[in-house]
């Protein structure tokens, strides 16, 4: 019971905001969509502790009947496991936290009505695609997610940009759900199933069994399913949705391109880990593609002016490290990382959202500086953030990040390239999340005078939310301390997360290095690299940008002036998909329309008519018309008839 | 009640006949509009009710009628639903008193006709659906025309008979070589057999040999295939829609464009099974080269109800693709790829006819289709946004909505059936997207930048009235199909997997059978 | 002997007659030639002893039909024609011709051809004993042919309804040339 | 007794008579003459006919003939009206609606 009051409390709220209550007030409209989602997480939790009082089996809650035709079923089942459970902890506690706070951010609004309901439709979308036992439920939670994303980008679309950011995120996620649909064809053909619990048994049971064709085709499918990872958690190549996306609402850009909607491919690779681990190629894909975002996107951060855009290439980023972290087999570093980034990641846009609120919606960093006079806690919440992303240690970041770098290094030989992207990514994080900060909080203040007038923290709405999210992110990351640290609990998480992971029997041997034994040394070694590469990194941010630009930062911005205009464009990868993908397909479209279409076929068809038109023309120039002359032909015709009889 | 059981559906098919000859008598629009009204809502209660005590146990003929109608030729009126043509009457019965709704308004001095033309064109969709009889079937299938000539012609746009002549043209046409293709087989069949008939019943499971089955199967498909329409047949489809009023085009989208797939499902399959094999690889090729086709085309054009119109281009190649999915090297066809091609049919009725309304409300209010002279709609007409983009939403067949089902099951098939082709239709899932988010966008969202736009009025309760059932079904059918797809099972499961030797047996009309197994199924 | 004179002599007469209201250039004159055919014909009918029928050509077609069409010669004041009424083009002189010689070959074939003859039910003697021609058709029209007999009185009143609204003057109709 | 070979002559001379005077003439009027002798050249077969087989149901249907003749010959009338008053004439060789 109360399991379905989890689901189906955002969906009420959602329609009660968006249906109902489209005239009332502001706060109602809050105070609904916020209790909707207060009350789902309280269901949430004391669902999640009878789960793990009960020993933490996984369970299926089995649901109405959905789709049924010929042998395919897909039934709205439900999967109550560890890792479902902790999704759905992270799903309605942090999305609770960012409905409270935006009624703070979006109090300058007409209403809010809409705002709100789309919020909660997102939430229950969300926990269809987490809860989800089957391919097909998840999807509906894929797409559901997606929609949401798109109403919510495009919210204020009055401005023609947002409304095209909208379309951008929709339709670029719609490319990695045909990946995920091919997935889904493929998973039935092959295993006629496409329950997570049933695909899960068969393999781990039947598994040994399983023939070249069926390993071949697992190739595919998770081929098939990383494409719709790519969509969703913004990889390389179909990231380019996802800094737009800021266009929306900033509470908008921490629950769903932050914490929640962007890690659903994360979730989805851990869901059917027992099939990525029998498909070592996909795993390489995985991790090269998952290490070559995390670099790429942060280069781009260390340039951007926009607070919120440096926190969108963040988020691309840092969801490379969890995808690395799915490739190297280690679900456990990626999901953690998930969990952490979640919550700082969250904060950090929630900080910058309070920033913006008080800069009267600008959010050009050049026009910021010195704020942590004015925004006193909601500087401390920041700083917290910062440290946790750029894996400070002790910070949650550290732990996570460090995690998946030490299980890049001890992959095998061929993976410490990606060890190496990853270190350097790190360090590059530490800079430009260094440099948000000072640009941000520290040096002088660069505002206008009206502006700077009226900033002042922001109420407790909206700092309350954001106090909670930093002792998550300073605390969380002492879930899973590495075995080398001292401390009295290690790998909890691991731990926890096990059950859910399951190598099948025959790929044991291919993934016997997660388990291997290493040296302390080594492992602290490489943790002193990551750490004292951060160090300079942060030094050297604050440096530059301790006090405002320093000379020195635009020195070097001329220096490397061809570099500098690279990454300020972001590598020019936009330009080259409008004009390599986009132009190319429009001026196909056109070409199909106007010759294909209209010239070709439509005048085969109208060319036909015409030919007719000037048959009868010929045959008949002698029809004048006259009754006469067509009662003369027929009657020759009759008598010719006659003869033929008679005859 | 055992009248109605044994006559209902040709009630169902009569009633509207006789309520445009009551539009018609009646002396005043007002009261013909209330004749005309009662009647489709009569014939949606039928609908219902045949819906109601169909019995989804059973792949056979229900509430069959059977007459011998001209014995000398073997002729006979034989009626009946099954699992493939159920939801269509239903459909069709249901869409019917939504159009009226929306003409409800108009009054010129040809309204009364209009209303006489659009019930007897109802006659002709159900009749067609209904008939179990070549000939029987060949009659309705050409009466449809006739009212859709007119409605076209004489209350479409600017270029409207232009686009009435290629319609009837084009589609006559097809239907000659059918009538031809008809007669051979009629002759065929007792060369065979001895026997004269046109009866399905009697036709099926009897195919003709193998190479006359070629050609007889090209010209069935090709007069299906113009009616549906297939790639290249398709061009007279945007000319009709776009010159056609608001009312013709929902019911030429809703309900006559099904005809040609139903058609192809009910006729040219189960009479040909060896043609098929040998075809489906060029017809599944040319509804793939459809979708992708249809649309990047719709995602050109500038005005909406030609959008709209390539748009049904797209989607019908998802059923045409979902019929032909062979499976087992020809063995059988997918069972889900046919169920989402049945599934579909129904739901692009739904979404693509919401569609049509709804641009024709904007139409109404601003009297341009072009998408230049809109923007920013959204914020003057809200509820209109909300169904606008409900309507979007299932016609780009997003989860939850009635759309995913049929196009999911139909790539699933397909996928089965031929890898290449299921993955290049998925394409048009993207495409739909791109096309119908750009319609959205240039609608509802960006700035307002006409005057004119400023002062819209929002959705009047009329407008509620025949747009909610609609926006409520396109997600009913998403959430909870198996209302649907319980009733239709057996019938898809008898044609997918005995398409080879097709037979359905007609059973007695069934009220009383029916209703002790649901007693004992409460029991 | 006198019989088959009298139908020859018919026979002339109504062919005359026919040419006559084909090729006269006043239709008055046509007209009244017209009646003649219909009255010689009437003959032809009584001497097959189809007596009703020769009744009601006389009445109807003599006596109404033809009236009507004198009334309307007279309301549109049609004079003779021109000499050009029966000028013929070269194109259908040559349809002219072929009509002739194709019925003229048709006649010839059925004057030689033989006719099967077959006994029915009412030879000129039953028809006497049952009472005359005329009450036997009435009995075989009211009881066999009942409701073609009914649609016909349909038919007719429908005629009468077509030709007031046809010929209705219309006030808002102009005279186009 | 003349044979029915006669009659059909006859009739055929009829028929061939106002076959060419629908052809030929120009007046309207005197094409409904003309289709007015034709009819008669079936009714003359027709009576003959049913003369010849000893069945009544040819003098019916000559009756019904006459009758359609009459309705014909009706609204024929009233249409040469109508026109004669939108034309100004009664010639046929202005009719030329059929133009192909």
């Amino acid at each position: 019971m109360l399991f379905w009051l989890i689901l189906f409390l955002p969906l009420f709220g959602a329609v009660l905001n968006g249906l109902v209550l489209r005239r009332a007030s502001k706060t109602v409209s809050h105070v609904v969509g916020s209790a909707a989602l207060v009350g789902a997480f309280i269901c949430a939790l004391l669902t999640y502790l009878d789960f793990m009082r009960s020993g933490g089996h996984a369970q299926v809650i089995p649901g109405m009947e959905w789709i049924e035709a010929g042998s395919f079923k897909a039934p709205f089942n439900y999967i109550l496991d560890r890792l479902s459970g902790m999704m759905l902890l992270i799903i309605t506690g942090i999305g609770s936290l960012i409905h409270i706070y935006a009624g703070g951010y979006m109090h300058e609004e007409k209403n809010t009505y809409r705002f709100f309901a789309y919020l909660n439709l997102f939430v229950f979308m969300m926990l269809q695609l987490v809860m989800g036992d089957n391919l097909l439920v998840m999807f509906i939670g894929w797409e559901g997610v997606g929609l949401c994303s798109y109403l919510l980008i495009g919210y204020w679309y009055e401005s023609d940009d947002n409304a095209a950011a909208g379309m951008k995120a929709f339709l670029v996620n719609r490319i990695g759900d045909i990946g995920f649909l091919l997935g889904i064809f493929l998973t039935f053909q092959t295993f006629h199933t496409v329950s997570f619990s049933q695909l899960k048994e068969l393999i781990l049971t039947a598994g040994a069994s399983l023939n070249g064709e069926q390993i071949h085709a697992i190739g595919w499918i998770t081929l098939a399913l990383f494409v719709g990872a790519c969509g969703k958690s913004a990889q390389l190549p179909l990231y380019v949705w996802l800094p737009d996306a800021m266009a929306g609402p900033t509470p908008v850009s921490a629950l769903i391109h932050a914490a929640t909607m962007v890690t659903a491919g994360v979730y989805m690779m851990t869901r059917v880990n027992f099939l990525f681990y029998l498909a070592p190629t996909t795993q390489m894909i995985v991790a090269s593609v998952g290490a070559a975002t995390a670099l790429f996107a942060a280069t781009i951060a260390l340039v951007q002016y926009d607070i919120k855009k440096v926190l969108a290439y963040s988020t691309v980023s840092q969801l490379g490290y969890m995808v690395l972290g799915c490739g190297l087999g280690a679900y456990t570093a990626g999901v953690f990382h998930l969990f952490t980034h979640a919550c700082f990641k969250a904060l950090l846009f929630l900080g910058a959202g309070s920033v913006i609120t008080a800069m009267h919606h600008k959010q050009d960093m050049r026009e910021m500086g010195g704020l942590r006079k004015y925004m006193p806690v909601t500087h401390l919440v920041m700083l917290i953030g910062v440290l946790a992303i750029i894996g400070f240690p002790g910070f949650s970041g550290f732990f996570s990040k460090d995690e998946i770098l030490w299980k890049a290094w001890t992959a095998g030989d061929r993976f410490h390239i990606l060890w190496g992207m990853g270190t350097i990514a790190a360090v590059c994080t530490a800079f430009y999340m260094v440099r948000l900060l000072m640009l941000t909080f520290y040096g002088p203040n660069r505002s206008d005078h009206h502006t700077r007038e009226h900033l002042h923290e922001t109420s407790v709405v909206m700092w309350g939310p954001l106090v909670v999210l930093a002792l998550l992110s300073f605390g969380g990351g002492y879930l899973n301390v590495p075995h080398v640290i001292p401390f009295p609990e290690h790998g909890l998480f691991e731990e926890y997360l096990a059950p859910v992971l399951a190598i099948p029997a025959q790929a044991a041997e291919h993934w016997e290095h997660l388990h291997a034994e290493h040296e302390a040394g080594e492992e602290w070694a490489v943790m002193a690299v990551s750490v004292l590469g951060m160090l300079l990194a942060s030094f050297s941010a604050i440096l530059l940008y301790g006090r405002g630009f320093s000379p020195l930062s635009t020195a070097l911005a001329t220096r490397f002036q061809g570099i500098h205009r690279t990454l300020s464009n972001k590598y020019y990868v936009d330009e080259f998909y409008a004009s390599a993908v986009v132009l190319p397909l429009k001026d196909m479209s056109y070409f199909l329309w106007k010759i294909v279409d209209v010239a070709i076929i439509d005048g085969i068809v109208n060319g036909v008519s015409q030919a007719c038109m000037l048959v009868s023309g010929l045959t008949s120039f002698r029809m004048s018309g006259s009754l006469h002359r067509h009662g003369m032909v027929m009657l020759v015709g009759i008598l010719c008839m006659l003869t033929v009889l008679l005859f | 009640m055992d009248f109605l059981n044994h006559h209902v559906l040709s009630l169902l098919t009569f009633v509207p006949l006789l309520t445009a000859f009551a539009v018609l008598l009646s002396p005043s629009l007002g009261l013909a509009r209330w004749v005309s009204m009662l009647g489709s809502l009569l014939t949606f209660l039928l609908s219902i009710h045949v819906w109601y005590y169909f019995d989804g146990q059973t792949s056979g003929l229900q509430f069959t009628e059977i007459h011998n109608w001209i014995p000398t030729f073997g002729i006979k009126y034989i009626m009946g639903v099954d699992g493939l043509n159920l939801l269509l009457v239903v459909l069709t019965a249901f869409l019917t008193p939504l159009i009226l709704l929306s003409v409800w308004h108009l009054d010129g001095s040809k309204q009364k006709a209009f209303l006489a033309l659009f019930m007897s064109l109802e006659c002709g969709m159900l009749g067609s659906l209904v008939a179990f009889d070549l000939v029987f079937f060949y009659i309705f299938w050409e009466a449809m025309l006739i009212p859709m000539y007119f409605l076209i012609g004489i209350w479409g746009g600017k270029n409207r008979i232009y686009a009435t002549s290629k319609f009837i043209i084009y589609t006559f046409a097809g239907s000659l070589l059918m009538l031809a293709a008809m007669i051979v087989l009629y002759i065929l069949h007792f060369e065979q057999t001895g026997i004269y008939t046109t009866s399905l019943l009697d036709l099926y499971g009897a195919p003709p040999a193998y190479p006359t089955q070629m050609w007889l199967f090209a010209a069935f498909a090709i007069a299906f295939a113009i009616k549906v329409p297939v790639f290249p047949f398709h061009t007279w489809l945007p000319d009709a829609h776009t010159e056609a009023p608001t009312a013709g085009s929902v019911i030429l989208a809703g309900v006559m464009l099904k005809l040609g797939t139903y058609g192809l499902v009910r006729f040219a399959i189960p009479l040909f099974p060896e043609a098929v094999v040998s075809y489906a690889p060029l017809i599944v090729g040319l509804g793939v080269i459809g979708i992708v086709y249809g649309a990047l085309n719709a995602w050109m054009q500038t005005d909406a109800k030609r959008m709209v119109a390539y748009s049904s281009v797209s989607h019908l190649g998802f059923v045409v693709i979902g019929s032909f999915a062979l499976i087992g090297g020809g063995a059988a066809l997918s069972p889900e790829a046919l169920t989402g091609a049945i599934y579909q049919q129904i739901n692009h009725g739904i979404s693509t006819g919401a569609l049509f309304f709804l641009v024709g409300v904007i139409y109404e209010r601003r009297h341009t289709r072009l998408l230049a002279d809109f923007g920013g709609l959204a914020k003057v007409m809200p509820w209109f946004g909300v169904m606008l983009i409900v309507a979007t939403l299932s016609s780009v067949g997003l989860p939850g909505t009635g759309g995913f089902v049929g196009e999911f099951l139909i790539l699933l098939g397909t996928f089965m059936a031929s890898p290449l082709a299921g993955s290049v239709a998925s394409l048009g899932v993207l495409l739909g997207a791109i096309y119908m988010l750009t319609l959205c966008r240039k609608i509802l969202f960006g700035p307002i930048t006409h005057e004119e736009n400023k002062n819209l009025s929002d959705l009047t309760p009329r407008e509620f009235a025949y747009l909610t059932p609609l926006a409520i079904l396109a997600i009913v059918m998403g959430v909870f199909p198996n209302l649907f797809l319980d009733k239709i099972r057996p019938s898809i499961e008898n044609l997918a997997n005995n398409y080879k030797s097709y037979k359905i047996v007609a059973e007695a009309p069934a009220l009383n059978e029916a209703g002790d197994k649901r007693a004992e199924a409460s029991r | 002997m006198s019989q088959e004179l009298m139908f020859y002599a018919t026979a002339f007469l109504i062919t005359v007659c026919s040419v006559m209201v084909v090729t006269n250039r006043n239709p008055v004159v046509s007209a009244i030639y017209l009646v003649g055919d219909l009255f010689l014909l009437a003959a032809v009918f009584a001497s097959l002893d189809a007596h009703f029928v020769a009744a009601i050509q006389v009445l109807v077609y003599a006596g109404a039909i033809v009236v009507l069409f004198m009334f309307v010669i007279m309301l549109l004041n049609l004079g003779p024609e021109g000499k050009a009424h029966l000028r013929i083009p070269a194109p259908e002189l040559a349809v002219l011709v072929l009509t002739i010689i194709g019925f003229t070959t048709i006649g010839t074939l059925l004057l030689t051809g033989q006719a099967p003859g077959v006994g029915g039910e009412w030879s000129p003697e039953a028809i006497q004993a049952n009472g005359g021609n005329t009450f036997t058709i009435a009995m075989v029209l009211f009881t066999k042919f009942t409701w073609p007999f009914e649609i016909s009185s349909i038919l007719i009143l429908l005629a009468v309804i077509a030709a007031i609204v046809i010929a209705k003057k219309d006030k808002k109709q102009v005279v186009h040339d | 007794m003349i044979s029915i070979n006669h009659y059909l002559a006859l009739a055929t001379v009829m028929f061939l008579c106002g076959t060419l005077g629908v052809l030929f003439r120009r007046n309207l009027l005197l094409v409904l003459m003309s289709v007015e002798l034709m009819l008669n050249a079936v009714n003359l077969v027709f009576v003959a006919g049913s003369r010849l087989v000893n069945n009544l149901d040819g003098q019916v249907m000559v009756f019904f003939i006459i009758t359609v003749a009459a309705c014909e010959a009706g609204v024929g009338l009233a249409m040469v009206i109508a026109l004669y008053r939108r034309y100004g004439t009664v010639e046929t060789s202005f009719l030329r609606m059929l133009r192909g």
